[in-house]
């Protein structure tokens, strides 16, 4: 075991892949001899060389079709879009092919390729650096979908996504590339190596791709929520007192919702967190399933708290964010209603 | 508007009731363009991609420095090949107006494009079609048996009923599966091109689109992707003048013609006579030739003619003049390679008909066989479960789920 | 008033604003002289001229971008997507640049574009002429997004949309362009003339976005739908004997939530209904809503009839499609809960 | 693999450590480029997009078919411009790395490209700027108090807290909106000149990218419709040499000039050397002639080096020779427009430094007088509300909620 940040782990699960396999390359915008914006690729085009980590042209559209064509010639290709805010110019690529082509062929073809990009606010970005858009591809059919919370499961889910056979939207909160984060901008920064999900393993491990985590278990009531918000819910739940149960999505698609819905159908009560905007966001999709599936058991509605409706504000970041405060609203909400 | 438009709008040479006016397009005579070295470095050769490389002459004579010298039986199969095509088309044309199957699209009049490339081609080569090219099926030893099937969404579809007639592929045969989407196989090719030179094989990949997709962001990412890496590609933008109802000035030929784009962006451009299957033929090899040895991609134009509808749902009477295609300076490939042949000694009418009546023959009995595994109307049928299939490698939870609740309402539960 | 399909009255629409605006445009992929490939721009280029109703390249993403410039520059473009499977090239100009225009500019530019798109199943389209992605344009803030389901309201909520100063995603279920369609493909056809909504005023009127319709009242559950299936599950209220209260949402963005949530608050049940796949649809959004407003109020849980989570299935359309039997069992189960 | 690699990489010159090399630039002596009509039909002048468009000599004389003959007033005013554009940035830099902002970016070595551009333009052109292109504010009269409100998201920031510092506009002053996203801006400003000559007005559209984002799916769309509608535009590829840590051969200039791709698709193309100030300001006079007498659009490639990092967020020296941008052979652009001067008998070293002082004293004030408007720290501040206006023009009911939520929470409710 090591202890490593986001970054780090993010890094070693590429290494080890492409030591280990030769087809897997690495492709993106500046990725190869500056090593990445966040440096999350940096050191392995140095290792593997100029074929095996490419730097590429600013066109998102293009990384995605090429990442596509070398998967199907028997490569499997981790495609970094340097943003998720700028993934959009990739969405044809995404939707019409990559998502559809061993559908298409009958299976005859597979695109096992693997989207990394850093998603979330936090980092005073403004519009064009801060969005979460994972709803637009959960809805897509054919993609697998997944956003770590941990330097532990982003490494585990980033080789479990290099060793798909399906292509794999991997989404990276970058708020928290550097150290877990519960929403308080005032608080001085804490790194990953003060807790427990920074011991990471050194070598080859996967975390499984469809199965969500319990990241506390409780009785109060059920969090479902991924990515950055696992750590402000925490926070938001603990400066209650309540003895909330912390559920982890990881995978958004698959959806593990036996997990989910088993959670909530023994506490009753739930809240749904994610920094995305609330409207047809995920938390929709996560609410529709537990009220279908947990409808008897309910003692209360469920709530989300989300981004709001606008685009991402500069400088209303914090205002916009979803903090402690507004998380520690619904589970009281949630707690009270009867 | 207070004032005058100053918009330009490109000019469409003739609508229904004028006159058939081919004016615009720019010819060379047959011969007259240069042959340079396969290696050579674009930006010497640019006038490939201006002038017309063209090997037959109107007295159906091979000519010039492109004269790729082929056997006279390599030319008889190619003529089969296009026969085969066109007389599939012919009949899948009649049974989609049957009601038979819901839709088609013919390849008729550019046959030479996907049989002349194919033959010019090794077999590892990846070939990424768009729905126009048929020809590559039928030259690479696909059973027409299976084409059809597909069309029926019958039980033997390649398919398994996912996709709409003519969106075929075929693995084993090295060619990629067609999407709706128009030119998103462009830049997949170069990618599948770039992957090769990784590995460090020299398989090509070749793609098509029409000269209306050359307007999609996927044909820039295609020839930047390919002149930045100098991937071992062929992209062939397939110019037959129309992208349905909308003339090729409007995607940007009024002002320079689709093979410029190349060295526009440092890689080679060759416009090809797309009816001469000599001259496609010998562009290709030039290409592969090219590509294979690490000199660069190369963006060929195929000048020719759509001369049926877009598709069977499409009517192009409504925006094009009848006898258009009668009017087409470049003739038909077909009839060309045809005379060519009977100029040579190496075929006669007689033949022609022979041949013609066996691939019809062929046709109907392969059509036979087709309906044999069911067709949309009646006869055997996919199980509808296969909708579920192939989404992912593995069927998730959600899917099974979903899977039995359609099992459930089939059997009116 | 008129007897008018679908296509006649979007037709109508168009043919009005351009007469009575110059600064609207018409632009799309054979849209001028052919008059579209649905021809529901049909005759428009001959009346107002090659400047004013233009046949473009065929390039989505070019189409967009061109046309967010003319309404910069005080046009009023309405640009045709010839089938909504083929917008995904032009996402990035829609969700970066049509959607956040005014907000990033503190309202010193707008872009007044609508964005007219034929979706939807049902005509043996196969993947990429049958595809329903208004979830995906819902998610987006800054976005009005619209369905109609009748002749009346398409025109109406399509002048509406011209005149809007915002952007408006048009969708036209094109099943329906022709006539109703009450989900089962083996019955003839049936024209609008034999539907109320199929009379529609000559002249210029509007239909208010952001206004949902009670297309039929009741009293024993509700359902709530747009699009084709707002005929489906009519179809299957009526089959089943029940009272059911029908809404047609008609706009996704923004939605009428006091309408829908008053109905399901009387009645107490709900199935929502739509052709989209169903995780993370727009359905989603719709179920959550409802529940978090009327949880109270509920006697069952809301369901969601929707299309299967696979792309859309050329062969099996019928068993993909969402028809009366799919509503119907929805409809028994909520009405059957307790 | 098995095999070596055989996929080519385009070579960056020099890395850290390494000796700048600038032997890929292909460069023209200054005066020898010929200047054609500007009316000319794009076809009879490729060299345009070749070669490099200079007018000051190495003895700073302005020489050639090129040169624009401006007023030493007019050319007083340019190094004005440039210079208080470069005395902005440098103060906002410094000001950054205070913490008093949180981003920044530079235009450094590149104000020619933006100065002598607008000053060739006229006011009631619209300009769709990258966001290096701050001189365009500069040059139309935007006080640059209102800009460094801009970034310092006060209560007088015209984009009202909703954007990154440098992401600003100007409606008056016809400037359009800045995007995060790169290039959206190039097709929009085809489809803005589309309208102008739709309503039969002569104002064109101009835009800016930088040579990495030419890689965009936007680019194509641009040049694509700017050919086919002969849209009066002028779209300029400002190619700094680098793209973040990326050099411009990722992005094909390996292969062939920038200016290139416009004669590939039937546009004229013009390379231009963007250091030059007389040459810029030439250069776009033509560009601008043609697109308003209707001859059609101009890519302009401007030939220059980013002398700063990427941004305030990016570090250079990780990627790229420390003293680069002193041995860039296009020099300094206010350098040369100073000595030029000089050499005209029209400038002196000593106003030349009462200038700077005078402007760098401007730049103080405008900024104490910005932060009386309030900082990301302290001072009055926006009111939050302002995120759920301008979302829609007016503001829906789950946007009137969600703000009302929003207060209550940040009351502690
Ligand atoms: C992205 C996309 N946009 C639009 C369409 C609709 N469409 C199908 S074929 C076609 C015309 C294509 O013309 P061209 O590329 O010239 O090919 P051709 O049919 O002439 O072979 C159009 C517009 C589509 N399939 N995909
Ligand atoms: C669509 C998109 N992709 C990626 C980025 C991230 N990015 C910001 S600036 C930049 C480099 C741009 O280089 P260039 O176009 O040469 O402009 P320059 O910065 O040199 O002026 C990149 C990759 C972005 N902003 N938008
Ligand atoms: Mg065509
Ligand atoms: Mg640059």
């Amino acid at each position: 075991m090591a202890q490593m940040n986001m970054i780090q782990a993010l890094n070693s699960a590429m290494d080890i892949k492409l030591g280990q396999d030769p087809s897997v390359v690495v492709l993106g915008e500046d990725v190869g001899f500056f090593g990445g914006v966040f440096r999350v690729t940096d050191g392995l085009q140095r290792k593997y060389g100029e074929s095996r980590v490419m730097d590429t042209p600013i066109a998102e559209g293009g990384i995605i079709a090429a990442a596509i064509g070398m998967a199907v010639n028997g490569l499997r290709p981790v495609a970094e879009i340097q943003f998720a805010d700028y993934i959009y110019p990739g969405y044809d690529q995404i939707v019409s092919e990559l998502a559809r082509i061993r559908y298409r062929s009958a299976g005859e073809f597979k695109a096992p390729v693997t989207v990394r990009t850093p998603c979330g606010g936090g980092i005073r970005g403004g519009q064009t650096h801060s969005q979460s858009p994972e709803a637009l591809f959960a809805h897509v059919a054919g993609l697998r979908v997944v956003m770590p919370s941990n330097p532990h499961d982003a490494k585990g889910l980033l080789i479990a996504a290099i060793e798909d056979d399906d292509p794999v939207i991997y989404f990276e909160p970058k708020r928290i590339y550097n150290g877990p984060f519960d929403g308080d901008p005032a608080k001085p920064a804490v790194p990953w190596s003060t807790h427990p999900k920074g011991e990471v393993p050194e070598g080859h491990f996967t975390v499984p791709i469809g199965k969500a985590e319990i990241a506390r278990s409780g009785n109060d009531l059920t969090i479902v929520t991924y990515g950055t918000m696992v750590h402000v819910s925490d926070a938001a739940a603990k400066g209650l007192g309540l003895d909330a149960e912390i559920i982890d999505v990881r995978t958004m698609v698959p959806l593990d919702a036996d997990t989910i819905c088993a959670s909530v159908a023994r506490t009753g009560r739930c809240v749904i967190v994610h920094e995305a905007t609330r409207f047809a966001g995920f938390g929709a999709e996560l609410s529709a399933t537990l009220q279908e599936n947990c409808f008897w058991n309910l003692e209360a509605p469920i709530l989300r708290v989300a981004g709001w409706d606008t685009p991402y504000p500069h400088a209303f970041e914090w205002e916009y964010f979803p903090g402690q405060a507004r998380v520690a609203k619904a589970l009281k909400a949630v707690m009270e209603a009867s | 508007m207070v004032k005058k438009s100053r918009l330009h709008v490109p000019k469409t040479p003739a609508r229904p009731g004028d006159a058939p006016d081919f004016s615009y397009l720019k010819l060379s005579p047959a011969g007259e363009i240069a042959r340079p070295d396969a290696g050579s470095p674009w930006s010497g050769i640019r006038f490939l991609a201006e002038g017309l490389v063209r090997v037959l002459d109107d007295q159906h004579r091979a000519v010039g420095p492109w004269h790729p010298h082929l056997d006279p039986g390599e030319l008889q199969i190619g003529l089969r090949h296009m026969l085969l095509t066109r007389a599939f088309d012919d009949r899948m044309q009649r049974i989609q107006r049957s009601g038979k199957i819901s839709f088609y699209i013919r390849s008729y009049g550019e046959e030479a494009v996907s049989v002349a490339m194919a033959m010019a081609l090794r077999p590892t080569d990846m070939l990424f079609p768009s729905y126009r090219n048929q020809g590559l099926h039928v030259v690479r030893g696909r059973p027409i048996l299976d084409l059809m099937c597909q069309c029926l969404s019958n039980t033997r579809d390649m398919c398994k009923g996912r996709q709409l007639p003519v969106m075929y592929h075929w693995r084993e045969g090295n060619i990629f599966s067609i999407s709706g989407n128009l030119a998103t196989q462009f830049p997949q090719a170069v990618g599948w091109a770039m992957a090769a030179a990784i590995k460090g094989e020299d398989n090509l990949a070749v793609s098509w689109i029409g000269e209306g997709s050359s307007a999609a962001a996927d044909f820039h990412h295609a020839l930047l992707f390919a002149s930045v890496y100098r991937a071992p590609v062929i992209l062939c933008v397939v110019n037959n003048q129309w992208a349905i109802s909308t003339f090729q000035g409007h995607a940007g030929g009024e002002r320079e013609t689709f093979a410029a784009r190349g060295p526009g962006y440092g890689i080679a451009g060759v416009r090809v006579d797309g009816n001469d299957f000599l001259a496609v033929h010998a562009v290709t090899q030039w290409a592969a030739e090219r590509a294979r040895t690490g000199a660069g991609p190369t963006l060929i134009e195929h000048v020719t003619y759509r001369a049926a509808a877009h598709s069977t749902s499409d009517d192009a009477a409504r925006y094009r003049p009848k006898d258009d295609y009668q009017k087409f300076p470049l003739g038909d490939p077909v009839e060309r390679l045809k005379n060519h042949l009977i100029a040579l000694g190496e075929w006669s009418d007689a033949r022609h008909q022979a041949l013609v009546a066996e691939l019809d023959e062929h046709v109907a009995g392969s059509w036979k066989e087709a309906v044999s595994f069911g067709t949309l109307t009646g006869g055997p049928s996919l199980d509808p479960g296969l909708m579920f299939q192939d989404v992912f490698a593995e069927m998730p939870e959600h899917l099974r789920r979903q899977e039995a609740e359609m099992r459930a309402e089939l059997a009116g539960k």
